[in-house]
């Protein structure tokens, strides 16, 4: 696929474009965010404490509204912008790439250890993420990059099954076979043939999955075994927020609201994706073997 | 078909133990209940007894061959906090969990499925991208927050529903719906991706050269083909339902084994914390061979 | 929640129920004085000594005190209540099989010998002189002699006005009226108790007439000044000052910690408005509570000024100091240090913040504390309702005490000599080595007196004391 | 027009269809302009090119074109004199599996996975409105029709564990099901055997005597439409170059391109096989079980260099499961092959590195084959990044073109994908790929039954000249009794997993003594209308 095509394709699909610039914007804030906004978002100011939002009075930087200890809300989400994105994507990454893998190799394999992957994989199911979130806190530390650790060991089994169920139908087919007989290895099988066709269906569950980081990221903090202040992430803010519903919603909805903007956005580009490297999807042709993938 | 399922059970046994041991170890790496039971002005020599008397102060090994001893005799340990049995606390707790988590995973298959294959019959026409809008953004909600929206809007606002508990009917209403949401979101996601690679296969041209109704395409030559990615991201959820919808559970009060493995959690109330794993484990486990079987009914080329 | 029932809705369920572990918050709220009754009662206006199983008590020598108990009183399996019952609670109480609080938290280190001298007459004696053993005695809940000796009970039986009805776990405990109680009988015939840890929904069940008395809402919750009550809960929120680690072991920065907070700013917006700014660990009306102490004023520029000097005779002043914070401590906690790191970074201090979970911050609590620390700041609360700074001041303050960082002579000598004196001279001893705390050795940054706030449906009289924190007294419900 | 019929009631009549295709290089015409009718109780046969649009216009009639990309145009199908464009989904629906019926090319993808073969032939009957006893009783009896043997068992079986010609008979039970008015049969028998296509062939024709059915037959082979049709068409790009009754076509064909279709080209396919060919496979013993299921039993054979193996026999015979054996796809159950000299379950390194590059294959099935997401380079590519040795990099596209042109593709589609491919262009890419690596065997699995005559004798013709100039040897695998009796040095007759008759062709086609080569050879048709009407006849005496 090249890029300029890519591009074009990205144009015509006006939605995947909105969500595409959305997300330039997210990343963006989340390089240089903290360095421009993060005096503003340290910025304790008691005398101004939940200021509602939409009032420009106080300044631009008030215009969502203020939270508990006078900090502005704005300058906290574009701040958060790094946190969240960082650990989201880090986790994403991740369980995908390391999930993915090994379930390729589950999948490809018929001996003893494909079943002890997937015997491997009711274990981490199995395994409640607190309990993972406070062992992983207790014994490292509460770093963010510790986070994405523990996101990323839990979202693993998804990514690993999925995987192998892709690959088992995969494997079967005349193809690959064609592969084995010019002599192609287990891995170079994997890598031509199995990856390309796997990885569409890898990459949607991984869109869904940025929001549900993001939220599992949130509901750890709600629990007390997040990302702990000072460090901000939206899913924080979402959580310190719940505590304000009644008297400042603004609080926890505009991180709310980015979280789910930066999912949709994801899952829009996600789709588009599925189409940009979908040769035969592409031309938005649905043939057969095609779809079949 | 009884050889599988010896084999399979023995392997999930392995396994099971697997966990049991790494649970135990990992564990006990942040520490003991000592500090958290005693009152903050016991003496050290107080803590240092209690240490001993529990057992905390024994060598790591020597406290799980005790563990692995008791486990034989079917003794799960008392708890601390509440000095009784944990596995009685564990399995007081667990239907209660399981109820909310089957209702909620049957509620959440049924619709995505339905939402998912409509939308997936007109990929970008008006419902698909409605309901994908929707979905998408039901899956980013965090569930907390929605919960306590929901009391606000629906018990305290409108008065319609009780805020919370358990009892009657109403009291379902609000765990469930937000409860919902999540996975419904992904699943809707999920079946509409695969239904889409589905439909647009040779073998549903065939059922359509058949004069198959829409309905019959859709619901019985394509839907099976897609459930098994289906049934895998819903296991997941389930799973993740099973071990506990921690903060649904916490925020409208529900007795479930979330709000009791994350108080063991914190608590370091190590016997109902294995004690409560050792239960969601066992389902969870069964539900895994239930969806292996699935997917074998759903795909006769994994049989064999 | 109707009539004369009411029901009660708590932050937490009490992981058990037992008698012996009524000094805990949780548990207490549900079966002190409403289960299972205490000798003695403290008056939580006043501090004094009131009967409640016991009538009268006198000191026979330094180790024996002298109890009659109440007449005509009966548990409510029928069992009347007399020395023997009393023994047999004593010895429970202090079985060291069970891990109860009470004997743990206010008989550690005692060996306590009951004697029956008459049906309603029991002779007490300590290994050690216990000067406050009066106030002592109203922690000792007495269960039935019925109640198993080496297990912990789950369904209570006591003295109190109401019978432990039935306790569905997970789901709700119920009280309901005892009729044959000795006492007058209260308006309330059942309680039931309910927990949900959300604020917002504690709240909300008041509002929507779900329940009747809900503990603990946060402030921002507390919205309705007609049913919302704010109680002064006991405890008192400090920061420890890491004083034998540099920087911290300078006088002038210590100082400077204390100038640089502004309470008033933090009063009435993350803190409530009713939280009495602080100069010791024991609330107001502890015996032992200096009244004379005068709170740090926010004085940036001294706090400033105070650190040049120090930095200027070659103190790192500059150096990292960790706030320690714990998660969850108190409504609005994660905010209240978020705001002191801000103020302290206002005054030039170099304070990096650190959220802990319960079981790492008890860890930094106790002794020992590890050799090569940074300098810490440590978020404390404490709270004392035995009425008697005895329990506060060694832990915290003595060189020997598991929880405390200084090591002063002088501190010590008074606390020892505080801790077996009676009287007057133990109340100065008290307040001498408060004052000393405070002004000569600085040994922390004193905060607040905290509050709870209480929601009550408009339906009930009911108004939270002191003593709410550690027990609900059903009988004291009133339906308008 | 044909004379016979009664009463010539048109079923389906086709006005100037034209259908186009959006593709990435712009809007490709697939049909332009044809128009034909049906009439009751006839049988007209398309034959043509391949990727001339017949698939298309027959998806077309059933209203399975993939829109987008493909539309139609303008133009009209009308059943019964209605129009099915314009026709309401509903009323369309009805019509379809009952009035109008279609067996799909592709036998393996067009049937649903998952479900049990017998219940798919009964659903049919069950959609218009069978109960479901009765309609599974008739699809049994579908089953036993087509020539399923032991079709009770096999009534659960699913489509994986069928061969290609059983699936393809399955897809025909499913399309008679209902006795439509019109069957559309897009190549229905090219996966079958000649004894099985005979019977195909007569059941076809006894559903058209009892039911007055109309068959309009999509086909390569030149013998079937001489045995079935009473009218031929014949496509070339789109276009209906040709049409009339099967005689006059047969015998004095007007158009340049028909004429081509039906010249006999077997002295192009002759060469000489080399008479020193040394040894290449040696096969002894293979037993090859699935599961209990004795698919292959006790068969031995060998390739010297040079030589061309043809093995012909009974669809389901475990033709494809001994060629997936030499290509090491499949361990046999006891047996052994051995490759100059040396048994190939014991190759390593160098050695097996050598025999995957001496041994290519060319599957049954081209819609499978071919990776749906790799361009035709890189399909093609994939064998030298795997022997690097073989070409240098910088000759890649070169060879690529090369090969293109040998197997009569262009250039330029190299870019293109496999889904834009008809199932004859496909199979000429994977026949392209297996010559990628100069192999010393192919093993050819049915690698030219999809292929349209002009095509198939291209490609032998291709294969023919490789072997005299390079060696090659072939392991031929074909249904076309006709196309193996012209091409192959030595034929193997399989039945059963057994191999009943080997030997050189002439002498086994020339003098067959086994009583089933026998019938085979009797079954072939040939393509001649005239001369297949006898035989046909003489057949049915016997
Ligand atoms: N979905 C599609 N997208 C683009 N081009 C297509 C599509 N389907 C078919 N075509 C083109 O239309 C032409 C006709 O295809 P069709 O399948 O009708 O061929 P055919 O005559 O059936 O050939 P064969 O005998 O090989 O099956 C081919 O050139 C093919 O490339
Ligand atoms: N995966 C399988 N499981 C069970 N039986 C199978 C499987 N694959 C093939 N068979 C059976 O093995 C036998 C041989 O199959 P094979 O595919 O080799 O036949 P074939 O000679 O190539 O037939 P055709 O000419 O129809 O392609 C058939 O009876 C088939 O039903
Ligand atoms: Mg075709
Ligand atoms: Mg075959």
């Amino acid at each position: 696929m090249k890029l300029t095509n890519a591009f074009a394709l990205l144009r015509r699909d006006k939605l995947a474009f909105v969500a595409a610039i959305y997300l330039v914007v997210v990343v963006v804030l989340a390089i240089i965010g903290p360095e421009l906004f993060g005096k503003t978002a340290t910025a304790i100011n008691l005398r101004a404490r939940n200021l509602p939002s939409f009032d420009l009075n106080q300044g631009w930087e008030y215009y969502l509204g203020s939270d508990s200890l006078g900090r502005s809300v704005l300058a906290r989400i574009m701040v958060g912008a790094r946190n969240t994105i960082g650990i989201a994507f880090g986790s994403v990454i991740a369980s995908l790439c390391i999930g993915g893998a090994i379930g390729i190799v589950a999948g490809l394999s018929r001996g003893a250890l494909g079943n002890i992957i997937v015997r491997s994989v009711d274990v981490i199911m199995s395994f409640p993420s607190l309990l993972l979130a406070l062992i992983v806190l207790y014994v490292l530390g509460t770093d963010p990059v510790n986070i994405i650790v523990v996101l990323a060991i839990t979202r693993l089994p998804v990514y690993i099954r999925t995987a192998r169920a892709e690959v088992l139908e995969i494997r079967e087919r005349a193809f690959v076979s064609a592969a084995r007989v010019m002599g192609a290895s287990g891995f170079h099988i994997a890598i031509r043939h199995i990856v390309p066709l796997v990885l569409p269906t890898l990459l949607i569950i991984a869109a869904l999955d940025f929001a549900y980081v993001m939220l599992a990221e949130s509901a750890l903090s709600f629990l007390g075994m997040g990302v702990q202040p000072p460090d901000v992430t939206w899913g924080l803010m979402v959580a310190e927020g719940r505590a304000y519903i009644n008297v400042a919603w603004w609080l926890s909805f505009w991180p709310g609201l980015a979280i789910m903007l930066t999912a949709i956005a994801a899952n829009l580009l996600a789709s588009w994706f599925r189409l940009a490297a979908d040769p035969t999807l592409a031309a938005g042709r649905k043939l057969a073997d095609a779809a079949h993938a | 078909m009884s050889g599988y399922i010896l084999r399979r059970g023995g392997q999930s046994l392995v396994a099971l133990m697997a966990l049991l041991v790494l649970v135990f170890f990992l564990s006990r790496l942040t520490g003991n209940p000592t500090d958290l039971y005693m009152p903050m002005d016991a003496s050290l020599d107080q803590r240092e007894a209690f240490a001993t008397k529990h057992g905390f102060n024994d060598p790591l090994y020597v406290q799980f061959g005790t563990y692995l001893v008791n486990i034989a005799k079917f003794d799960f340990g008392d708890s601390i906090f509440q000095g009784r049995p944990a596995m009685q606390a564990a399995l007081e707790a667990f239907p209660v969990t399981l109820r909310l988590a089957l209702i909620t995973m049957v509620l959440a298959l049924g619709l995505s499925v339905l939402i998912g294959s409509l939308a997936a019959y007109r990929p970008g026409g008006l419902f698909d991208r409605v309901a994908s809008l929707l979905t998408i953004s039901s899956a980013s909600t965090p569930d907390f927050w929605l919960a306590i929206v929901g009391i606000l809007i629906f018990s305290v606002t409108l008065g319609w529903l009780p805020t919370s508990g358990t009892g009657t009917f109403w009291h379902w209403l609000l765990p469930i719906g937000v409860l919902l949401v999540r996975p419904l979101g992904l699943l809707t996601q999920v079946v509409r991706m695969s239904m889409i690679s589905a439909l647009a296969a040779p073998y549903v041209k065939t059922a359509r050269a058949k004069g198959a109704p829409k309905r019959r395409v859709v619901f019985v030559h394509a839907l099976r083909n897609s459930m098994l990615s289906v049934i895998t991201v819903a296991g997941d959820q389930a799973a993740a339902l099973i071990n506990g919808a921690v903060v649904v559970e916490t925020v409208f009060g529900w007795p479930g084994i979330g709000n009791l493995m994350i108080a063991a959690i914190k608590q370091r109330d190590f016997a109902v914390l294995q004690a409560c794993i050792l239960v969601t484990a066992v389902a969870i486990f069964l539900m895994n061979i239930l969806i292996d079987f699935a997917y074998s009914r759903l795909d006769p080329r994994i049989r064999g | 929640a109707a009539g004369s029932d009411v029901t009660i809705v708590l932050d937490m369920q009490p992981d058990q129920v037992d008698a012996c572990q009524a000094s805990k918050s949780q548990v207490g709220k549900v079966i002190k004085q409403n289960v299972t009754e205490t000798l003695t009662e403290i008056d939580p206006a006043t501090g004094k000594v009131l009967p409640r199983l016991a009538t009268e008590w006198s000191q026979v020598d330094p180790k024996t005190w002298r109890l009659k108990l109440r007449e005509n009183v009966k548990f409510h399996d029928g069992t009347p209540f007399n020395g023997e019952a009393l023994k047999v609670a004593f010895a429970r109480l202090l079985n060291e099989k069970l891990d109860c609080e009470i004997r743990v938290k206010y008989f550690g280190g005692l060996t306590v010998d009951v004697s029956v001298l008459g049906e309603h007459e029991v002779e007490i004696k300590t290994n050690t002189p216990v000067p406050i053993l009066p106030t002592l005695l109203s922690t000792v809940t007495v269960p039935a002699p019925s109640t198993p000796h080496d297990d912990y009970s789950r369904q209570p039986v006591g003295t109190g006005p109401y019978t432990f009805d039935s306790w569905q776990a997970g789901k709700n405990i119920v009280l309901k009226r005892f009729d044959e109680y000795w006492g007058d009988k209260p308006a309330v015939t059942s309680a039931t108790y309910v927990w949900r840890q959300e604020s917002t929904v504690r709240a909300a069940m008041v509002a929507s007439g779900e329940a009747d008395i809900a503990f603990n809402i946060a402030v921002q919750d507390a919205t309705d000044p007609k049913t919302d009550f704010s109680y002064l809960n006991a405890e008192t929120t400090r920061l420890r000052i890491d004083v034998p680690i540099v920087p911290l072991d300078d006088i002038r920065v210590r100082q400077a910690l204390n100038y640089a907070i502004d309470r008033d700013g933090l009063k009435g917006t993350i803190f409530s408005d009713d939280v009495i700014p602080a100069t010791q660990l024991v609330v107001p009306g502890t015996n032992g509570h200096n009244p004379d102490l005068k709170p740090y004023a926010y004085d940036p520029e001294k706090a400033k000024e105070l650190l040049k000097q120090a930095e200027a005779e070659g103190v790192p002043v500059r150096k990292e100091i960790v706030l320690v914070g714990r998660h969850n401590f108190f409504p609005n906690s994660e905010e209240a240090v978020q705001a002191l790191q801000a103020m302290y970074s206002a005054a030039g201090l170099n304070v990096k913040l650190q959220m802990t979970e319960s079981s790492e911050w008890y860890d930094s609590l106790f002794k020992p504390f590890a050799e090569n620390r940074a300098p810490n700041l440590f978020l404390d609360q404490h709270d004392n309702t035995s009425g008697d700074a005895s329990l506060t001041i060694y832990a915290k303050y003595h060189s020997k005490g598991g929880q405390s960082v200084l090591n002063d002579k002088e501190l010590d000598d008074l606390i020892d000599r505080a801790n077996v004196a009676t009287g007057e001279e133990r109340t100065e001893l008290f307040q001498q080595a408060f004052k000393r705390i405070h002004e000569d050795l600085v040994g922390d940054v004193a905060l607040f007196h905290m509050v709870g706030f209480t929601r009550v449906n408009g339906r009930l009289e009911f108004k939270p004391t002191l003593a709410t924190n550690g027990e609900l007294q059903l009988a004291q419900v009133k339906i308008r | 027009m044909p004379p016979m019929l009664k009463q010539n009631a048109p079923v389906l009549e086709i006005e100037n269809l034209v259908i186009d295709f959006q593709t990435p290089t712009g809007l490709f015409q697939a049909v332009r302009d044809i128009s034909f009718r049906v009439d009751s109780n006839e049988s007209v046969a398309i034959i043509g090119e391949s990727g001339s649009g017949k698939s298309v216009t027959a998806n077309a009639v059933l209203g399975l074109l993939d829109c987008p990309p493909g539309r139609i145009k303008s133009g009209d199908i009308r059943f019964r004199g209605k129009s099915l464009l314009s026709m309401p989904l509903r009323e369309r629906r009805d019509l379809y599996g009952r009035g109008i019926a279609m067996v799909f090319q592709d036998p393996l993808t067009h049937l649903n996975p998952v479900y049990p073969v017998g219940w798919q032939i009964a659903e049919v009957c069950r959609i218009h409105g069978m109960p479901r006893r009765e309609a599974n009783e008739h699809a049994l009896e579908l089953m036993v029709r087509v020539g399923i043997v032991d079709p009770h068992k096999r009534f659960s079986a699913y489509p994986h564990q069928f061969s290609g010609g059983q699936r393809q008979r399955i897809m025909i039970a499913m399309a008679m099901a209902m006795q439509p008015d019109l069957l559309i049969a897009d190549e229905p028998t090219t996966a079958l055997d000649v004894t099985v296509q005979a019977r195909i062939l007569a059941l076809l024709r006894r559903l058209q005597s009892e039911t007055g059915m109309s068959l309009l037959m999509i086909t390569h082979d030149l013998g079937v439409a001489a045995d079935i049709a009473d009218r031929v068409l014949v496509m070339q790009k789109g276009v209906l170059v040709e049409h009339g009754p099967v005689e006059s076509v047969f015998r004095s064909p007007q158009h340049p391109y028909t004429r081509q279709l039906l010249t006999d080209r077997s002295e192009e396919y002759r060469s000489k096989k080399h008479e020193d060919g040394e040894m290449l496979l040696e096969i002894s013993n293979l037993d090859i079980h699935y599961g209990a299921h004795h698919a292959v039993k006790d068969v031995g054979f060998t390739v010297a260099r040079g030589e061309i193996v043809g093995i012909v026999g009974e669809s389901g015979s475990g033709k494809s499961t001994v060629a997936s054996t030499i290509l090491k796809l499949r361990e046999p159950s006891s047996g052994s092959i051995l490759y100059r000299g040396k048994n190939i379950q014991s190759l390593s390194g160098l050695d097996l590195r050598g025999y995957k590059r001496a041994v290519q294959a060319v599957f049954q099935d081209p819609y499978s084959s071919l990776n749906p997401r790799m361009n035709v380079f890189r399909i093609l590519s994939e064998a030298w990044t795997l022997h690097p040795d073989v070409l240098p990099r910088e000759k890649w596209r070169a060879r690529a073109e090369e090969l293109m042109e040998m197997v009569g593709l262009n250039a330029s589609d190299l870019e293109k994908f496999p889904g834009e491919f008809s199932g004859g262009q496909r199979q000429r890419i994977a026949i392209a790929r297996a010559l990628t690596l100069n192999p010393e065997v192919v093993v050819c699995d049915e690698a030219v039954s999809a292929l349209d005559m002009t095509i198939q004798a291209q490609i032998i013709t291709l294969l023919t000249r490789l072997r005299r100039e390079l060696g090659l040897a072939y392991v031929f695998i074909a249904h076309d009794l006709t196309l193996v009796e012209k091409f192959a040095d030595r034929v193997l007759v399989m039945k059963s997993g057994e191999i009943v008759e080997q030997g050189a062709t002439a002498d086994v086609f020339g003098a067959p003594k086994d009583d089933y080569t026998r019938r085979l050879i009797a079954a072939s048709p040939v393509a001649d209308p005239k001369l297949q009407a006898e035989r046909r006849r003489t057949l049915q005496l016997a």
